[in-house]
């Protein structure tokens, strides 16, 4: 095995870079466009949040490795021109791992979904979370498992109505966030698709972080999910989401106090911890007195 | 010239470590479990000194798609398990397949079904190594019979996963795993290790499921430039998707002939006094070494028996069994399970042999008087 | 036979909406009509406290007849704020009138409403030296931060009442008195404050502060940027997120249900419409090109 | 008519104002609107009603600080309403009062032109108040016309102490020609505080209930009282000839010039030693009087505001005079103007002003206020491209920039009408909307939305439900729950309202809720069918100043996409800091009420509480 296969030590990632013209085609496998996703899915536009990011991070597109699950989510990775891999259902974090130790030179981000990243592959979440591998787990966050035809995901909204809860949701869903942080994640952060500077922003943030990036992107699944429960057209789906996230304070209107927040948005916890391959290494090679 | 190979007392798990280190793996991927522990622990030891990773993952899904993620990207990868962690990897073997990325699994055998007899062997995954996973689908299974033949094996392992870009099953039970044995480890020079075929030319032209002559297509190494994608869903040589019959047709029977049309290369066996037996024992692993001892006393006692040991157990040695068979008369299967082995040697034997298991599934192993009793039995007909 | 007009004092005081123009014409008014004078004033709100443009006239004299000052008669201009200020300016007598203004800036949205790129404000230019220039009898303290300072920004209003007791003939002490009438007793004490700061102000020299009030001015442009908008036809999916959240309205879908853009001269190259298109169907492109190259500023529309 | 040489006397100040009924003391300062609730409430006056209406709305809140013992004062649900209701009381033989704007006689003018034939038991005033140079209306329509139409007569004050003065008077004109009175104002003496002596009130012992035949307007009773009527006109031609209020300033006599209300200030402004009648009602118009006077002068000049209503009738008196000629009819008059008519009739020189102190003027239309609930519906119907058949209110407003988002507005309630015919004239591709405020949904919508499901119009109704009339400064209605006193009472729920009159697709939402409010209105536009969106959120400035916790702009944020300058908030403006060759925007934050609409619309996510931002 030549040296060149594994680099050992780590690359040093490149500052934030804030202007610069991106042309998404760039980072895009043109010919498989259209792609497959419905009109007004979300997906798309965290899709574009991700490849902008990357541009402003001057992150070569060889040196991009992006792992995706099973899912609408998972279909997202065959478009980015970079090297990628759609693995298993709920396992793209685990392939990624595996990914990332052999080759610490490489950026590994890692694209999953609300049921791949929190229902199937939950187990893989918290554990490389708690890890704190230098990974970048993006979860696009729709409430349902669009892919199969829209049955109750861990993150559907309660009395939603999905193919498999025909009178409504009645089981609470995960705050992805909170399990991610609660498992040790360095950085989780959310934020809805309509903010797209700002989901571009959390996604950079993130991916240049050095450890377990969570981001939460709250998207929009208007053709299975929405028209199931009625959530209106694609815009209004893209406009109802920041109902959810207006930030949260103590109104003085007379009859009603303004709304309170449902979930916060940006980034929500932060933590320096060391990244789990260079500690590994420079532990062992303390230990082995190299 | 070969230098004096060193030489060490070691259990068989212990030697199935090294020779994964010596077969050039830097990445080990596991989850503890009975009997198979000990790979991972000495993994764990040698990794960090040859500068390769050791993780233990969260289960034996993850261990198995860490491993796949690590030879994806670039690095000779392992996982070792058991029967239940076996049955929790298939998922990603079918993975590794459909996608064609190499790796090496060990399956320490122990009894089933399920939790079963974690500190007995067996031999009863001999059908789940084959077809674990699900849909049509190649897999090459190496059974070692001894802890020699583990360092050995292992090290073959990763040279056909890496030849044949597939995961390869290194199936071996709990008796050898944890039989401690002298063993000579040769000097690094002096083994064979082959590494994997990579994408070589201008990005432009390249399609990484283009098969060379040979049916095995380079793999792209990331970073090089390729920029290639990998997925589970049945792809056209350009990685991406297809449901088109005639497309599916032709890249899947590429996965098939890709082992099919290596046969000879990759198939391995034993023969023991197989010159003019008349009656053919088939056995591998724990149950082969019985097996010998067995024939050793029958032909003191005359009976013309002979053996045949598979060491790739998929695929089975089908060409030397149809020529052995030809002439046998009676042809008898020991194997440490209810009769698995034993379906595909009734399906190769020409019709009128008889063939008959000796099968044990009760955590002892199966002793040579045993065998020896059978072969009289067939001695006697 | 000669017509002469008549001449009541005539003070006009404006402002924008919620300021305090009323409360400091009714206390001028009170305070002519205790000097036995008769009194007119006259507002208009109404539309005042929707932002708009507030003002007062008050006449007082020995004789007033009609509630309104004529063009060109107002002895004091009093501004609460600049721009308003200045927008009475053509109100006040040319020779004789003394202007009196806040420099605090309230910036309407309306004056922020040019998309185009490089586009200025519509606030009022002119610096306090620029009017002094012009008007030597101008007062133009930062009422306002003045106001901040004694702990209310509220009795600006208050400030600029000194500053017009100084130049009217009535006893301080009658200003003072009838202060208390119209203002909260809790802020009578700031107020009392706000009104000496505002006599006390005079009494200093001040130099035309060249910085107050002007906006930044932006180097004038010698390129225009040209926007133009990439549309691939065959990637749109109809999905109308782009036409719905376009600020300018400036998109539509066609027959087709492809999006189109339908007023490119509204379009400002925002971006907005390329990132909330899910299906990556829109490119802005925006290009600099010589001020003089361009006629009419308007997007273009490419479709592929 | 009496003569007046010298010039009016200013009076002492008053020492308090404290209390509103105490009499005496000297003058107090008072708006016409002040002076004129003052004379309904001397002339004892027992019931009086109105519906707001700028420049008249002061006129009934003022009445209301008078003892309720005194006088019943209420708001009623429109113009009509109200005058119904003023009437009531005449007819039970209470002096009664009504107030409007001019363009509220219209809504009232049905009850009104009868009336005038039906005549008066209790003493019956109507205060009308012009709003020359359509300072805040849809018209600047002349009353005076009103008046001879629907032969009631016409008082016109020409300041606050006239404005009291002839509202007293009106109550016994009424009373002794047996006709409603309309004491005709405008904006300038509607909002001009000058000195008023105020006198006593009066009581009377009402002679209750009068059955009389011409009590019932039937076409024979009718047929028999419009002689009586003109009869009566003639009559007070001649009352006014020779009262005292009909006032003669000699002067010069090559000029005479004739006038009434407000113009007679400015006359009175620019120009000295000529020869003016006052005239106190522009109709009926006191023939003898003008007689009198135009044969003493050489040159007869009528100055008057908007129509040629005196100068038409004096010309018919066989007169030649002048007056538009010199001075416009449209628009309010001022002393420039009248200065400048002058001067063009010779009488004066042209005033130049030295046009030296010219500087740019500012544009600062008036706005919705920032967090006004009004903003998200428009913001919504922009979004969806509605054809928007507005009405009368603040929302008016959204007609303008940057919303944009109405596309007719015509009088009190004509929106959902105006909708229906939009429908059915079959040619619109897009969806019809109308909106229409709580007020003036409760003033004049109601039968229009009836009128709609009765008819099956294909429209959406968008009541935007705030909670007060806000336009003419926040007073209260019958869906608010409260009196014109501020007592409580039965509160109008809309929803059941639209039910009643057959209304099936029906949704309330929050104003601040920009996604379900869109959503709402696209959904009911897509019903087949009359549909209604109810949108709530209280006006933030009346009853209740709302000021929640402000915004700020996160600078490094914010794209410069100016999505948020779309709502016209004038919390926002731009701010120094360019992107891209656009402003980057920032948030006052003391006006900003925190309504979180532009956080709703930003793409960026730069907006952030100021508390977040700056916690000290």
């Amino acid at each position: 095995m030549s040296d060149a296969v594994m680099p050992l030590k780590l690359t040093e990632k490149p500052a934030h870079k804030t202007t610069g013209q991106f042309e998404i085609r760039d980072y895009l496998r043109l010919d498989l466009f259209p792609h497959f996703l419905c009109p007004g899915c979300g997906h798309g536009i965290a899709l574009r949040a991700l490849l902008w990011a990357i541009h402003d991070l001057d992150i070569e597109k060889d040196q991009l490795a992006v792992v995706s699950g099973i899912g609408c989510s998972g279909r997202l990775s065959a478009y980015i021109d970079a090297n990628t891999f759609h693995t298993t259902h709920g396992r793209p974090i685990a392939f990624a791992t595996g990914l990332k130790l052999a080759r610490p030179d490489l950026h590994v981000i890692v694209i999953t979904g609300d049921g791949d990243c929190l229902a199937i592959g939950g187990n893989h979440l918290i554990h490389a979370a708690r890890r704190n591998l230098d990974i970048t787990c993006i979860m696009l966050n729709n409430e349902v498992y669009g892919m199969t035809g829209g049955q109750v995901s861990p993150t559907t909204s309660l009395d939603r109505f999905t193919t498999t809860t025909p009178m409504g949701n009645q089981e609470p869903g995960f705050d992805a966030c909170a399990l991610a942080k609660g498992a040790g994640a360095t950085f989780v952060g959310r934020e809805v698709t309509l903010q797209t500077t700002a989901l571009k922003n959390l996604m950079q943030e993130g991916i240049a972080h050095q450890g377990f990036s969570f981001v939460e992107v709250i998207s929009d699944c208007t053709e299975v999910y929405g028209r199931k429960n009625d959530l209106g057209s694609s815009p209004e789906m893209v406009l109802s989401q920041k109902r959810s996230i207006l930030p949260k304070f103590d109104g003085t209107a007379v009859d009603k106090p303004f709304r309170a927040g449902d979930w916060e948005t940006g980034v929500l916890s932060r933590e320096d911890r060391p990244e789990y391959y260079a500690a590994y290494r420079a532990h062992c090679h303390r230990v082995l007195g190299k | 010239m070969s230098e004096i190979p060193q030489r060490q007392s070691l259990q068989g798990n212990q030697a199935c470590a090294l020779g994964a280190i010596a077969a050039g793996c830097r990445l080990f991927a596991g989850y503890p479990i009975t009997p198979s522990s000990e790979i991972a622990e000495r993994m764990s030891k040698e990794l960090p000194a040859v500068d390769g990773v050791f993780i233990q993952m969260e289960d034996e899904i993850a261990s198995m798609a860490a491993c796949l993620g690590g030879s994806m990207g670039g690095v000779k990868s392992m996982t070792a398990t058991s029967g239940p962690g076996f049955s929790l990897k298939q998922e990603n073997i079918g993975y590794g397949i459909q996608a064609e990325v190499p790796c090496v699994v060990i399956n320490v055998m122990r009894g089933g079904p399920s939790t079963g007899m974690p500190t007995r062997p067996a031999q009863g995954d001999v059908m789940q190594a084959r077809w674990g996973t699900h849909g049509d689908h190649p897999i090459i299974v190496l059974t070692p019979a001894s802890v020699q033949e583990i360092y050995q094996q292992t090290i073959q392992a990763f040279n056909f996963s890496e030849t044949y870009r597939i995961p390869v099953v290194v199936l071996y039970d709990e008796a050898i795993g944890h039989l401690i044995d002298t063993v000579d480890l040769p000097h690094a020079k002096d083994i064979e290790t082959t590494e994997r075929k990579w994408a070589s030319g201008p990005a432009s032209d390249y399609l990484p499921y283009q098969a060379d002559e040979d049916g095995i297509p380079p793999m792209p190494l990331p970073g090089d430039g390729y920029r290639t994608h990998t997925t589970g869903l049945t792809h056209l040589e350009n990685g991406f998707p297809t449901q088109v019959p005639a497309d599916v047709t032709r890249v899947t029977s590429r996965l098939l002939d890709k082992i099919e049309n290596h046969r000879d290369a990759i198939e391995q066996y034993e023969l023991i006094s197989c010159e003019d037996a008349e009656i053919l024992l088939v056995a591998f692993g724990i149950t082969a070494r019985s097996s010998e001892r067995a024939i050793n006393i029958a032909r003191e006692k005359g009976i013309k028996v002979g053996l045949l040991r598979p060491v790739t157990l998929w695929p089975f040695p089908e060409k030397v069994f149809k020529q052995l068979a030809e002439r046998a008369k009676h042809v008898l299967v020991a194997e440490m399970n209810a009769g698995q082995l034993i379906l595909e040697i009734e399906r190769l034997c020409p019709s009128g042999t008889m063939v008959s298991g000796i099968n044990k599934f009760d955590g002892e192993s199966i002793q040579p008087d045993e065998i020896l009793s059978r072969i009289e039995e067939c001695g006697h007909e | 036979m000669n017509a002469t007009v008549t001449g009541p004092t005539n003070v006009l005081i404006v402002g924008v909406g919620g300021q305090g123009v009323i409360m400091v014409s009714k206390i001028l008014a009170r305070l002519s009509q205790q000097q036995g004078l008769q009194v007119k004033q006259s507002e208009v709100h109404g539309m005042a406290k929707r932002g708009g443009s507030v003002f007062s006239h008050i006449r007082f004299g020995e004789e007033v007849w009609s509630p309104t000052i004529p063009m060109g008669e107002a002895d004091v201009v009093l501004g609460l704020e600049w721009a308003e200020g200045l927008r009475w300016l053509r109100y006040l007598k040319p020779d004789s009138g003394t202007f009196i203004s806040d420099t605090k800036r309230i910036v309407p949205p309306f004056s922020c409403r040019d998309r185009q790129h490089d586009a200025k404000h519509g606030y009022a230019h002119h610096t306090v030296a620029d009017i002094v220039a012009q008007v030597p009898n101008t007062f133009a303290p930062d009422a306002t931060g003045m106001a901040i300072e004694l702990g209310n920004e509220r009795v600006a209003n208050t400030i600029l009442l000194g500053v017009l007791s100084t130049v009217m003939d009535f006893p301080v002490k009658d200003w003072l008195k009838v202060l208390p009438e119209f203002v909260p007793a809790k802020t009578l004490e700031t107020n009392l404050k706000a009104f000496k700061a505002g006599r006390a102000w005079t009494k200093k020299p001040h130099e035309p502060d060249l910085r107050q009030t002007t906006v930044q001015a932006q180097a004038g442009p010698l390129m225009r940027r040209q926007v133009s908008l990439e549309i691939t036809e065959e990637w749109c999916k109809s999905c109308d997120i782009c036409v719905k959240m376009c600020p300018e309205r400036c998109l539509a879908l066609d027959q087709r249900q492809i999006v189109k853009l339908v007023k490119p001269q509204a379009c400002t190259g925002c971006r907005v419409c390329e990132w909330l298109c899910p299906d990556f169907a829109i490119a802005v492109h925006v290009e600099a090109v010589p001020a003089e190259n361009i006629s009419v500023v308007t997007a273009t529309e490419v479709r592929v | 008519m009496s003569e007046v040489i010298e010039p009016r006397v200013s009076s002492n100040a008053p020492e308090s104002l404290n209390i509103i009924t105490q009499t005496g003391q000297g003058a107090r300062p008072m708006t016409g609107n002040e002076a004129i609730a003052r004379g309904v409430w001397e002339a004892g006056c027992r019931v009086a009603a109105a519906y707001p209406g700028t420049p008249s709305t002061e006129i009934l809140e003022n009445l209301a600080k008078y003892p309720s013992q005194d006088l019943h004062a209420q708001w009623s649900t429109n113009e009509k309403i109200a005058l119904d209701v003023a009437y009531g009381a005449s007819y039970g033989g209470v002096r009664a009062f009504c107030a409007m704007k001019h363009v509220g006689l219209n809504v009232a003018a049905d009850a009104l032109l009868t009336q005038a034939y039906i005549g008066v038991n209790g003493g019956m005033v109507l205060a009308v108040c012009d709003d020359p140079g359509i300072h805040s209306s849809q018209n600047e329509q002349d009353t005076r016309l009103f008046g001879k139409l629907a032969n009631v007569p016409v008082l016109e004050p020409s300041d606050a102490q006239e404005a009291l003065d002839y509202t007293r008077w009106a109550y016994e004109l009424s009373e002794q020609f047996d006709t409603p009175i309309i004491v005709r104002s405008t904006t300038r003496i509607a909002h001009t505080r000058s000195p008023v002596v105020v006198g006593e009130r009066q009581e009377f012992e009402s002679q209750g209930f009068v059955e009389r035949p011409e009590n019932i307007a039937l076409p024979t009773t009718a047929r028999r009282r419009h002689p009586v009527v003109i009869e009566r006109e003639s009559l007070m031609e001649t009352y006014f000839s020779e009262s005292a209020k009909t006032q003669w300033i000699k002067g010069d006599t090559s000029v005479g010039i004739i006038t009434a209300g407000m113009s007679y200030s400015y006359v009175r402004e620019v120009l000295q030693g000529f020869s003016i009648l006052k005239l106190p009602a522009s109709f009926p118009l006191a023939r003898d009087s003008v007689r009198e006077f135009c044969d003493s002068v050489e040159r007869v000049i009528v100055v008057e505001e908007l129509e040629p209503f005196l100068e038409t009738e004096i010309a018919a008196m066989g007169y030649k005079v002048e007056g538009k000629v010199f001075f416009p009819r449209a628009g309010e008059l001022s002393p420039e103007l009248v200065h400048e008519g002058f001067a063009k009739a010779g009488l004066l020189e042209s005033r130049k002003i030295k046009s030296m102190l010219n500087f740019d003027e500012l544009v600062r239309p008036p706005v919705l206020c920032s967090g006004c609930p009004h903003t998200g519906g428009y913001m919504a119907l922009r979004a969806l491209d509605a054809r928007v058949a507005g009405d009368i209110g603040c929302y008016t407003l959204a007609a303008m920039q940057p919303l944009q988002a109405m596309d007719t507005c015509v009088s009190m309630g004509s929106s959902i009408g105006t909708a229906v015919g939009l429908a059915k004239a079959g040619n619109e591709t897009r969806p019809i909307v109308a909106t229409i405020g709580d007020s003036t949904f409760l003033h004049g919508g109601i039968p229009g939305l009836i009128d709609a499901v009765y008819n099956q119009a294909n429209i959406t109704v968008l009541l935007l439900n705030n909670s007060t009339t806000a336009m003419t400064g926040g007073q209260d209605h019958p869906g608010t729950g409260r009196t014109l006193r501020g007592d409580e009472t039965h509160q109008v729920n809309y929803a059941e309202v639209c039910r009643a009159v057959g209304v099936k697709s029906l949704k309330e939402v929050d104003s601040y809720d920009l996604g379900v409010l869109y959503q709402a209105i696209r959904e009911a536009t897509e019903y087949k069918g009359v549909s209604v969106v109810i949108a709530n959120r209280p006006c933030v400035l009346d009853p209740v100043k709302i000021k929640g916790p402000a915004f700020q702009i996160r600078a490094e944020g914010c794209t410069a996409c100016q999505s948020c300058m779309n709502l016209g908030c004038p919390a926002l403006s731009w701010s120094d800091e360019m992107l891209d060759g656009h402003h980057k925007i920032k948030i006052d934050e003391t006006s900003c009420i925190g309504c979180t609409l532009c956080v709703q619309i930003c793409p960026s996510d730069c907006i952030r509480p100021a508390l977040e931002l700056n916690p000290s």
